[in-house]
């Protein structure tokens, strides 16, 4: 059996370009996604890329997690990837940029009510609830960092006033029907499962943002490959553009997409975009985001993560800066 | 169980066949054989190499079942093996994980017999087969000899009623050999166990046996079989002077003359 | 050796003529089959039990209608949902038959290459200074978790196959190593003498003697390195494992499917048994001696 | 068995009186100590140079310096980060000693529960029936990726040190039992017949002929399988896995912390191979026939 | 290498002893011993169970180092193995996972011997031991006497210069035995092998042997070297005839008082 095979038994409806295709660009790319309910996801499945440059190679490798995405550009593996933003910040800084350089070009979504802490006890309805509970959480991902934000918040040490563990989303239901932990962070289908078995909602990641530490999932690029291919990005970002204003439009046929990829009901799907905030091309590239404020968002991320002993160095606030281009996204408008 | 002649007591072979499957072919190795052997005989079991003699032993150690008819030990029909007889096996078989001497103690260990009683067997037999000064050595640093001395010491200190004896001196010399002679006999004489002896000296069954008897070659037939009394005897009378008895010197001959019929 | 069997086993080859035996030997067969099918109905039917009667929730066991329609579903084309008119291919645009073959050429290959060096690296290692060289490495290695260095072999090998087959092969030559090795302290020193004044030399010796007389154990090292390559073949495919039945259980596991994800367990389970029976009856025809001599 | 041995082995303890014996045998152990020594020196110094010279980025394999630092960093109280007052313990708050002992503590006690269930079972099966009716579902246990089962062991026994054990245990407890299952097929069936001639009852020759013969490749399954121990000991403690040396290899590798994970790595297998070094010795004092009958 | 007496194309221990290590004791299992062997000699030994003659023929073959002294063999010292010296053990070592024309064939197939002659070869040694129709069977479904004589085909098809054999007419019936002697005369008289025979019967050693030594007990020392030349002459004359002659009987009481003499 041949891997990587794309084409879908029946072609989707708006698996065409939508625009005229740019023969022209011949540029091979490998792109590292993950499954994830956005508009990533649904340029796969349509095919949406290949379509619009159909003389591209371009190969999709799933990745199981955003350190997987750094350490396969290290390894010199793929030349876009899809992250959250606490890898994408340790990619950025000391001693991780040493081995890749990496420049965010898009933020597929931000974060909302898509990772969100729910407690198991009915009668809890803040952080300080959890006062000596247990809290799970999957280290190391944007959850963790939202968690710790909030927790810092709100007056409490992650190390004394209560106990955080390491847990991935998957094991949680079964920790959780054996009453083993009180609360946990954490994104769909646990989320939604967890609230079905009774826990309830009481932070999330929509909180955490307002709080001024907010989380994405970003699009990154290798920034040789991003210098070298600049139609190719513009084309890309266009592609991303379309399914994002696809979900935003078409929510129930880009659910389609997404459950097809994540293999679910697209049922499920719908509520899951609730959880995020998508994006298009404009509001991108502004100031808030990509054109100004997203550089200073990984500067926040970085000086907390020094703290957590993710990385040795916060760089300057132009590090960043260097590390994220506005470019593609900016350049869809055109 | 009602006493069917005296055959309830000592061992019956009623048709007792062996073939053997190699290769997709049955080859017979035993012939049909009706056999009685009443208890307290010294039977001594002759024939040439490959007749068979080892099958039928097996046969009656329950080691392996025969292809055809019955075997009954004291009126029990044979199901596998027991206790209450004892084999000593061609190639020596000793388990390597144990001392001498605890081999030799293996016996009377799985009979439950008291420590002290088990400690007196053991230095008993242990220095009859003269290997006293061997008791901690491993069975492999023991020379050939030494290991099927080892082995006949195992069996009788197990004291089984029945003692299944394949070829167990052939490994002797002379000297030794003529001395656990003796010592065999006087056990057998003292104890009345019954005995099976295969042996390729036509003197040693002669002189051990009460019975002897010879099969023919593969697959084997029991064409000789006739009573002797010289082992009994050796009780009073010197070895010299039985071996020059004109008596023995006749069933030596009819025995040799037995064994070679069939291949002449 | 059975030790119930020493004397029992005899009778079915030698008791009488061919054909009784043929009938024997159907019969032992037939009650044995009924025997295992009888075992799987009842473990069938204590999982259906347990499911319905709700003692545990469908979430951590389903019930063994919704693993048949997960691996129905699995293995044809179906719409996305009921009543949407998109229609896909299995899981992951693969049939789960497909995902099973593409782990089990990846199996075949770790382990093809697994006995490649695990034998001839444990003769040696068994047989010369090199053993009490390398050992030390070889433990080394073969504690090492593979979530630990599959990372170093993305690099060196890519995120492809090659990489994976290599963690295969890295998870299926230690135990192989290992028992060739240990069987090869165990050759009878007498049957390499009689080699050797036969005048062999030292490397027939290696044919005509030690391999044989090793081969049980080199076979169980085998089976046994084959069951840690399926146990291995999730970890293998976590990244990019797709096609692939490890990569689709940990996707699955991901979505909180566990229907697909039982479904994908017991394919997993049947192809190792299948893949083990092979073995089994290999040592069978090529060891006919054990327990002989 | 050495084929080269095979003669040379003898003279060291026969040649000549006991002192120049061991006189000899000390020689033969500084040799040996020298030439691990210098293997040892030799990888060092290749390592050294593939990272100096930037051959692998230090992402995937960092300098032996930046990995001691990390050893020695883990084992000591020290400011989270350069400059900062903040002094921590360790990693996660443990030194990496204390890692290493809390995974000990669940390998032994996994290692030990699979030997206590394996052996017993590995030796019914092996001489009863009950081998061919269970071998399937042993095969079918044994091809399992813990990552698969590993979430309802969390529901069956929490995300304490219980689940852990237990999947340590499903990790060590196949291999041990094929082990011995594949072992007493290869006992001779006339040392059987030789116990039970002797009086033995079926039991009794379990003890006195099954075992010691089935000894040798029991250990040797016992080595396979802590081996295998080590290798799951990563996935066991992903779960709320600190304190362990595997949980933190793992979230020091989310963590792209290559140095911690590689001196994780090497810890991991420097205990390996200890406990494997004495499970040797206790081979060969135990089992000292091997190879003579 | 030039000539030191006849010696360089012979066997030749110098000084040569054996000391076992068992439990931390050395225990002598051969007295320090010299011993020249010319090609062609026909050297029988006999001696107690456990004197130490297999220990003695394994220093011979390179199987087991001496404690002391130096082993050549046609002026190389003895390393190791070698297939020119060809040995017959105490104890049947035949290949399980071949079958016993395999066995058979191994020698010759080790050196190389080309297809056809290898046939003929196997052939040849299968009928002479009388095995011409189980060469299709494993060696463990042979008797013990056929494992034997199994052996002792495999180590003659290997064509050995020196033929080191241990006990191995032990296990056969009188009358197989007496052929097989006169087979393994006969190869000798025509081939001028060298040949090393351990025998318990002291008529065996006698008739075959061109030269009789005897051991004394553990640790062995050779008491007793006497040349003999019934085995040469059997050619012309009647074995019968052989045995009647008063040489004969002399040699026989003497190597018989040399076996006892220690003992008593
Ligand atoms: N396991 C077996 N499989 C096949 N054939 C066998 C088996 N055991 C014995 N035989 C055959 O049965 C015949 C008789 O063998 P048995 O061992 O009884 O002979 P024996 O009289 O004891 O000979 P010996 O004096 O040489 O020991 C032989 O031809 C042998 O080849
Ligand atoms: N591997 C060993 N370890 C320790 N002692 C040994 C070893 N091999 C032989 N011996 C001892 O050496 C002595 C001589 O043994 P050897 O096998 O040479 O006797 P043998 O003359 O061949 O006797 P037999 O006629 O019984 O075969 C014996 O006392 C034996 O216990
Ligand atoms: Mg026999
Ligand atoms: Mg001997």
């Amino acid at each position: 059996v041949e891997s990587g095979r794309t084409a879908t038994t029946a072609p989707a409806e708006g698996s065409a370009c939508p625009w005229t295709p740019e023969e022209s660009i011949d540029t091979t790319a490998r792109i590292a996604w993950q499954p994830i309910p956005n508009a990533d996801v649904v340029v796969k499945d349509l095919g949406l890329l290949e379509a619009c440059m159909p003389n591209a190679d371009i190969s999709w490798v799933q990745a199981a997690s955003g350190g997987d995405v750094v350490a396969y550009y290290g390894a010199g593996e793929v030349d876009l990837g899809l992250m959250g933003s606490s890898p994408a910040t340790i990619a950025s800084s000391a001693p991780t940029n040493a081995d890749v350089d990496l420049d965010v070009v898009w933020i597929h979504d931000v974060i909302g009510d898509a990772e969100s802490l729910v407690a198991k006890d009915p009668a809890v309805t803040d952080l300080e609830g959890l006062r000596g509970g247990t809290i799970a959480v999957p280290f190391s991902s944007t959850a963790h960092y939202s968690l710790l934000q909030a927790l810092l918040d709100a007056g409490l040490d992650p190390d004394k006033d209560v106990k955080v563990i390491n847990l991935d989303p998957e094991k949680m239901a079964g920790a959780w029907q054996g009453d083993q932990i009180d609360a946990a962070w954490v994104w769909d289908p646990t989320q939604s499962q967890l609230i079905e078995d009774g826990g309830t909602r009481i932070l999330s990641s929509a909180d955490t943002a307002e709080a001024g530490r907010p989380t994405f999932d970003v699009g990154t690029v290798d920034a040789e490959f991003a210098a070298q291919n600049t139609e190719f990005m513009e084309q890309w970002a266009k592609v991303q553009d379309h399914a994002v204003t696809m979900i935003q439009d078409d929510p129930q046929t880009a659910a389609e997409s997404v459950a097809v990829v994540l293999g679910i009901d697209p049922e499920d799907v719908l509520p899951q975009f609730e959880g995020l905030t998508f994006l298009d091309a404009a509001t991108q590239a502004g100031p808030d985001y990509l054109g100004g404020k997203l550089a200073e968002d990984l500067r926040t991320t970085a000086s907390f993560l020094l703290e957590q002993g993710g990385i040795d160095a916060v760089g300057t606030a132009q590090d960043y800066a260097g590390h994220v281009d506005a470019g593609p996204a900016a350049s869809v408008g055109r | 169980m009602s006493a069917v002649g005296g055959h309830d007591r000592g061992i019956a072979l009623a048709g007792v066949s062996k073939s053997f499957d190699v290769g997709g072919e049955s080859l017979p190795a035993l012939a049909p054989t009706t056999l009685d052997i009443a208890p307290g005989e010294f039977v001594t079991l002759a024939g040439p190499s490959g007749c068979g003699k080892t099958t039928l032993l097996r046969i009656l150690a329950g080691f392996t079942v025969p292809s055809e008819g019955t075997v009954t030990v004291s009126g029990e029909p044979v199901r596998g093996p027991g206790h209450e007889r004892g084999v000593v096996f061609q190639q020596p078989t000793l388990f390597p994980w144990m001392s001498v001497r605890r081999n030799v103690e293996v016996g009377p260990r799985f009979q439950g017999v008291p420590a002290a009683e088990r400690r007196a067997r053991v230095d008993r037999y242990l220095d009859m087969v003269g290997l006293a000064a061997f008791g901690e050595h491993r069975p492999y640093e023991l020379s050939g000899g030494m290991q099927q001395r080892c082995q006949i010491a195992r069996v009788l200190a197990g004291d089984p009623d029945i003692v299944l004896m394949d070829e167990p001196f052939g490994a002797l010399d002379a000297l030794t050999r003529e001395r656990l002679q003796g010592e065999l006999l006087q056990i057998w004489r003292e104890t009345g166990k019954t005995v099976l002896f295969i042996t390729h000296s036509v003197d040693e069954a002669v002189y051990l046996g009460s019975r002897v008897l010879v099969m023919s070659p593969r697959p084997g037939r029991i064409v000789f079989d006739a009573p002797a009394r010289f082992g009994r005897a050796g009780e009073r009378v010197p070895v010299e002077e039985i071996r020059s008895l004109p008596e023995y010197a006749d069933l030596t001959s009819q025995v040799r003359r037995a064994i070679h019929a069939d291949v002449a | 050796m059975s030790i119930t069997s020493t004397v029992q086993r005899a009778p079915a080859p030698d008791l009488t003529a061919a054909d009784t035996r043929r009938r024997a030997a159907r019969r032992t067969r037939v009650r044995r089959l009924a025997l295992h099918a009888a075992t799987f109905a009842l473990l069938l039917a204590t999982w259906w039990l347990v499911t319905r009667t709700g003692l545990v929730r469908p979430l951590f066991l389903p019930s063994p209608g919704a693993v048949w329609d997960a691996f129905v579903r699995a293995n044809s084309d179906h719409p996305v949902s009921a009543g949407s008119s998109r229609v896909v291919r299995g899981e992951q645009n693969y049939y789960l038959w497909e995902h099973l073959l593409a782990s089990l050429q990846r199996i075949a290959a770790g382990v093809g290459g697994g006995i490649a060096v695990g034998v001839p690296l444990g003769l040696v290692m068994g047989t010369t200074f090199l053993g009490t060289l390398l050992e030390p490495y070889l433990n080394f290695l073969r504690s090492l978790p593979p979530l630990a260095y599959i990372g170093l072999l993305i690099v060196w090998f890519g995120i492809g196959d090659t990489s994976k087959v290599w963690l295969l092969f890295l998870a299926a030559f230690p135990p192989i190593t290992m028992a060739t090795m240990a069987s090869v302290r165990g050759v009878r020193e007498d049957q390499v003498n009689a080699a050797l004044s036969l005048g062999a030399r030292r490397v027939q010796t290696v044919w005509a003697v030690v391999l044989p007389s090793t081969l049980p154990d080199v076979l169980t090292g085998i089976r046994v390195a084959t069951g840690f390559a399926w146990t291995t073949v999730v970890a293998a495919e976590i990244a990019n494992g797709i096609p692939g039945i490890g990569g689709l259980a940990y996707l699955a596991g991901e979505q909180l499917r566990s229907d697909l994800v039982v479904a994908c367990i017991f394919v997993i389970g049947l192809a190792a048994i299948v893949l083990d029976l092979g073995l089994k009856s290999l040592e069978r025809a090529l060891v006919p001696w054990r327990g002989k001599a």
